[in-house]
């Protein structure tokens, strides 16, 4: 029994943090919330050659051949820098399915959608995994529709025509879904405490009453919340990869568990961020709000709480 | 008790109703906090206006029906469930006339309640600055002396101005007494923005919509004329006002009940397929908490129609409406799923609600002067 | 248009004030838990002699002749003193269809019951309205069940085989039972009201690290909240009064809302009221603990939040 | 990562699991907080020492088995899934022996540890005091010295003691240095409760059981020997005891999950005639909880074994857990619906659950801590 991560999965993180620290800061996203495809040109590639985008792809593809497990606190890195490119859809869920050398290197892009959600990225990627089959984007039509995240952007797809370069069998189906649904709950992690450490250096800092507005008993405690939301939904989502990498056939109600969790999390951390940073943090020239609509995009992608919630009653009641 | 109208407010309330449903924009106008939608609204405020609908309560001298308090709650009543277009002369009409009616001198009313009232002159508010959002004591902004010219000028900044690109006045506090600390040595300016000196610069808020502004003010002169309630008596003059910005709830009794129901439409589109089989009852509850909000209104209209002025009560109804226009978004965003992605009238009004908890006196501060001065806790 | 009780109904409930206050300190409700009934004895019979018991008794009964909207602010009085008697269940709902002299008075109690709720006080009882029908206690069998409440007593009432005085027809059942939801409602609202401002004092004198408790922002706040909640449940118990009283078709779904807030309200202010008492509320020596279980019990009696929600949903999905 | 137990472990559980299946009674004990039940479970507790899992991980010279913390912690686990009577001898096990472990001497844990582990010996603590409740530094009860007789007298009152009128012996603080202001000049003593001088009054709970305790010193004497830790040394080794106490929880990662499930029982008795259709995600969302308990204990539990020390996380825990199981047990009545109001195994757990956010550091100031020593925000 030994419920933590290894020094290589920490260092390989650590890396990626470092990278997209680098590559990924504020600014990038702010500016593929205006720019043309809603992504950040460098940090892919800068992922894509440091072997992060294959890291599920099989080695004899050119990936890392590695699990979920060693996927997870990538993707939570991703959320943390509101990394705006379809990370989770590709690294989880659309490379290891198309298995090859440009998808483990990111050199083509692949994205991936479940359930009724929209497809993100749909107009920029090279790839897409929809409705069971994999598709050359060019040959789907591709609709965009006006999300509130500018960064991450969405498409109705329509696959009916296209070619399918391959069709999922109903376990990769599942698989994809839950993959999805797992990347997610690790980004809402990420964007969560990114949003967690930003107000707390805020409210650390600014004063009003002539004291740092920190010292409020009332910022405190919502403070407090959002680390006990975090401290209680982080273990859910790295319990939810091992399962999956070990294919547990209770892997799915594990993802549910941590998708439903996670989504809340977020969701509360951002309206204690919100509340904490006032008239400051609701002005769009303020950081927070970047990461605060992908955090309600990612709550509600891949079935929101909700839906996990109402899977583990089902399996449990 | 009596929860019936008089045939004379029931043949208020009809009339009303009438020029509403032959007036009211079938077409929903664009965001009054875009330019162009500011535009689009103060053509529609310019109607209200000439039908004599813009400030019903006021004297007719002033555009208004001399309407009573009872009166004004149906106009309110029936404006929400018309769904008419969101008015953005409301810091005008609501915080500031109330003060001018009560603090200004009859050439200040006569100056400016007609323009404000047909939206030819519009104003928006001075009260935060960077570094005095919550802690509005903390104004740093200064008018100084000048005798020579008969006047005060104006040095400092404003900032988070709702519309303040669109306004043609502003009305906000100054410190005149540099040696007075916090609340003291404040003074209330009625401040045109065309001034030379003052500049404006908008910003967007959560929602993307421009409806921000900094107000810049660099040495911008203002005559004696354009203090309001004598210099140095800034504070009490404001709390007057910021009084009736808590107390802006009153204005229609009928407010949530609208969205509570165009909630229950959006269940009866959406909940079967909804993954929260709790959702059916948020709805209900969301029905429940717009009526106790409605029924608050009327035993507060009450009070007042008997003589009694609102007092700190009023943050008790700021807290309760602004959190459950927060519930009432969210349980709509739960009832879209996965669509509550994309942008919509719904998820809009979702990050419009966000705001309510902020501003106006953050809900933090409003539960300590619910503690303090409501329940008598102690201070420190 | 006036939303306010007159001043006649104000006066009678300040008398009621001033009774109980004197009639059923808490030394009567604690004396209750150990007693044999579990009845306050003199402040029954008070009640009785000042009119209280019959104010909706017909006239030519001896009563009153008035209605829900003059003895919703009387149960409110009988909440905030936990007055160990059948308030609701005679005045409100029993008494008024007993129409007699004894009932008017309270020389004769009448208890009563709706839905699936265990009957209050039916052994120390004359009279129970039951399932539909009137009739003799003695002519029941009461089974005694332990209740968390020590003096409101429960019992499982079986009437079959007992003569009927008379039988409701289906609008007095209905009737009647939104009269007892509409009474617990009030009385919850008188309750909370109760624990507010015993708290409020507490909280005040009470003094931890150099201060008075009360000047922490978050018992602050614990505070605000419990007034708040107060303040948003109360007029829909007034409202639902005059619907009542003014035989309003929607007056129903008035009680329905009227419960549910009050019934939430009342649990809320209860919560923070032993948390802001610390273990000196959670001692049974201390009173707190007997205003809590009232609450709690009359919060499930009559139907709870949620029965009352969904009677409130299917008016209006 | 590995979620799965050696064969060495798998074999320890399976041997807890035959004995507690042979042995836990089948029919519940009276609660352990009146004074019968209490016996009755000293009777069990014996039963336990006797076949050595009274105290699996401490040495074998005490009644051990020397457990690993993995051991442990699967016993804990059998422990709570056979239902297995509740610990009414915890507060010496779980809060003092930890203390007497790392403060007291050879002989102290010689004399003591061997009789708590058998429950001859029963342990109450006196931490707290009519005015020092929240605020501990705030002790006023006293320790004088008695060059004499080698000792101190001990004056003054505790209260709130859990079980104080049955146990033999109290742990608590007592002011050595009148002088010394708040948490200085405290000493740590342990204390027969027969010793003359002190007289103990029971007292209820909330639920009506005698589980608390007045504890009244009149100048009971007390040697040297009974001293842990050093003169004016209490609160730094009481501090070590608090976060035992605030750890307690580690005790079983799956506490709750046994409530769990036990809750999806009951739903699946009563939930199709409840009126919330929410309650069937309460009860999933409530499973989810101790799932997300039962793995940051794993957690936790990896880290200690790997070399830390737990801190201030121990605060998350605590308002997590506490509120966990009020939220449980709100969920069981509202399943309930009017038979709430009957007393039962729920409605007493309710009501239990609610001490949860009270007792052992309320949960505002375990929130207080997380802001200032997990986050590190200002402390003014």
């Amino acid at each position: 029994m030994r419920f933590a991560f290894t020094d290589d999965q920490l260092a390989f993180r650590d890396a990626v943090r470092d990278l997209l620290t680098r590559e990924c800061p504020p600014g990038v996203v702010r500016a593929a919330w205006s720019n043309a495809d809603g992504r950040s040109g460098g940090a892919w590639k800068a992922l894509g050659e440091m072997g992060a985008l294959g890291v599920m792809v099989a080695e004899e593809h050119g990936g890392l051949g590695l699990t979920e497990l060693d996927a997870v606190l990538l993707a939570e890195e991703a959320g943390r820098a509101a990394l705006p490119d379809p990370f989770v859809e590709h690294t989880l869920a659309g490379a290891p399915l198309v298995a090859t050398e440009e998808a483990a290197s990111g050199a083509v892009t692949v994205t991936a959608a479940s359930g009724r959600d929209l497809v993100p990225w749909a107009d920029s990627a090279d790839v897409l995994v929809v409705g069971g089959v994999v598709v050359e984007r060019g040959t789907a039509a591709v609709d965009p529709r006006p999300a509130v995240d500018g960064a991450r952007r969405l498409a109705a797809v329509e696959v009916a025509g296209a070619p399918p370069l391959r069709t999922l069998d109903p376990t990769e189906r599942d698989l994809t879904a839950d993959r999805l649904a797992l990347g997610y709950a690790a980004q809402l992690v990420g964007l969560a405490a990114r949003m967690l450490d930003t107000t707390v250096a805020y409210v650390s800092e600014r004063r009003q009453f002539g004291v740092p507005i920190g010292s409020f008993q009332a910022l405190k405690h919502h403070l407090a919340d959002s680390r006990i939301a975090l401290e209680f939904a982080a273990p859910l989502v790295y319990r939810a990869a091992y399962s999956l990498a070990h294919r547990d056939p209770d892997a799915p109600v594990h993802v549910s568990m941590a998708k439903a969790q996670a989504s809340d999390a977020a969701e509360l951390v951002a309206r204690h961020a919100l509340q904490c940073h006032g008239a400051i943090g609701y002005s769009d020239e303020h950081d927070l709000h970047m990461w605060m609509k992908r955090a309600w995009a990612l709550a509600a992608a891949g079935g929101d709480a909700s839906w996990h919630r109402e899977r583990v009653a089902r399996a449990i009641l | 008790m009596d929860l019936t109208w008089s045939p004379a407010e029931e043949a208020f309330r009809v009339e009303v109703r009438a020029w509403l449903e032959a007036n009211v924009p079938a077409e929903p106008l664009p965001s009054g906090d875009t330019r162009e939608g500011f535009a689009r609204h103060l053509e529609w405020e310019r109607r209200l206006f000439d039908a004599r609908w813009s400030v019903v309560s006021w004297p007719e001298a002033y555009g208004g029906r001399e309407a009573s308090l009872w009166e004004w709650l149906i106009f309110e009543e029936e404006y929400y469930r018309a769904g008419a277009p969101q008015r953005v002369t409301q810091n005008g009409i609501f915080l500031l006339a109330p003060t001018l009616f009560e603090f200004g001198t009859p050439a200040q009313q006569d100056r400016f309640l007609r323009p404000m009232a047909s939206g030819e002159e519009t104003w928006c508010q001075g009260w935060s600055e960077p570094d005095a959002g919550s802690d509005l004591a903390g104004i740093s902004s200064r008018a100084v002396r000048d005798d020579e010219a008969g006047g005060w000028r104006l040095r400092g900044q404003k900032t988070w101005t709702t519309r303040g690109a669109f306004c043609t006045h502003l009305f906000g506090l100054f410190r005149t007494d540099p040696e007075a600390q916090r609340h003291r040595g404040l003074t209330y300016f009625l401040v045109p923005l065309d001034t030379p000196g003052v500049t404006v610069r908008g910003f967007g808020r959560l929602d993307g919509d421009e409806g921000f502004a900094e107000v810049f003010f660099d040495d911008a002169f203002v005559p004696d004329e354009m203090v309001l309630g004598g210099v140095g008596e800034g504070w009490s003059v404001a709390m007057a006002t910021t009084g009736s910005e808590r107390g802006l709830t009153l204005r229609s009794p009928g407010r949530f009940l609208a969205t509570a129901e165009r909630l229950a439409a959006l269940y009866a589109e959406r909940g079967a397929g909804a993954s929260d089989p709790g959702l059916r009852h948020a709805v209900a509850q969301a029905r429940i908490d717009a009526e106790a909000y409605a029924l608050q209104t009327l035993s507060t209209v009450t009070r007042i129609a008997e003589g009694e002025r609102p007092g700190a009560e009023s943050s008790l109804t700021k807290v309760f409406w602004s959190e459950l226009d927060v519930r009432l978004h969210d349980t709509a965003r739960r009832l879209l799923g996965p669509d509550s992605a994309l942008d919509g009238p719904w998820t809009k009004g979702w990050q419009f609600a966000l705001s309510g908890p902020i501003y106006a006196g953050t809900n933090e501060i409003q539960r300590n002067v619910i503690a303090e001065r409501v329940l008598g806790l102690p201070r420190k």
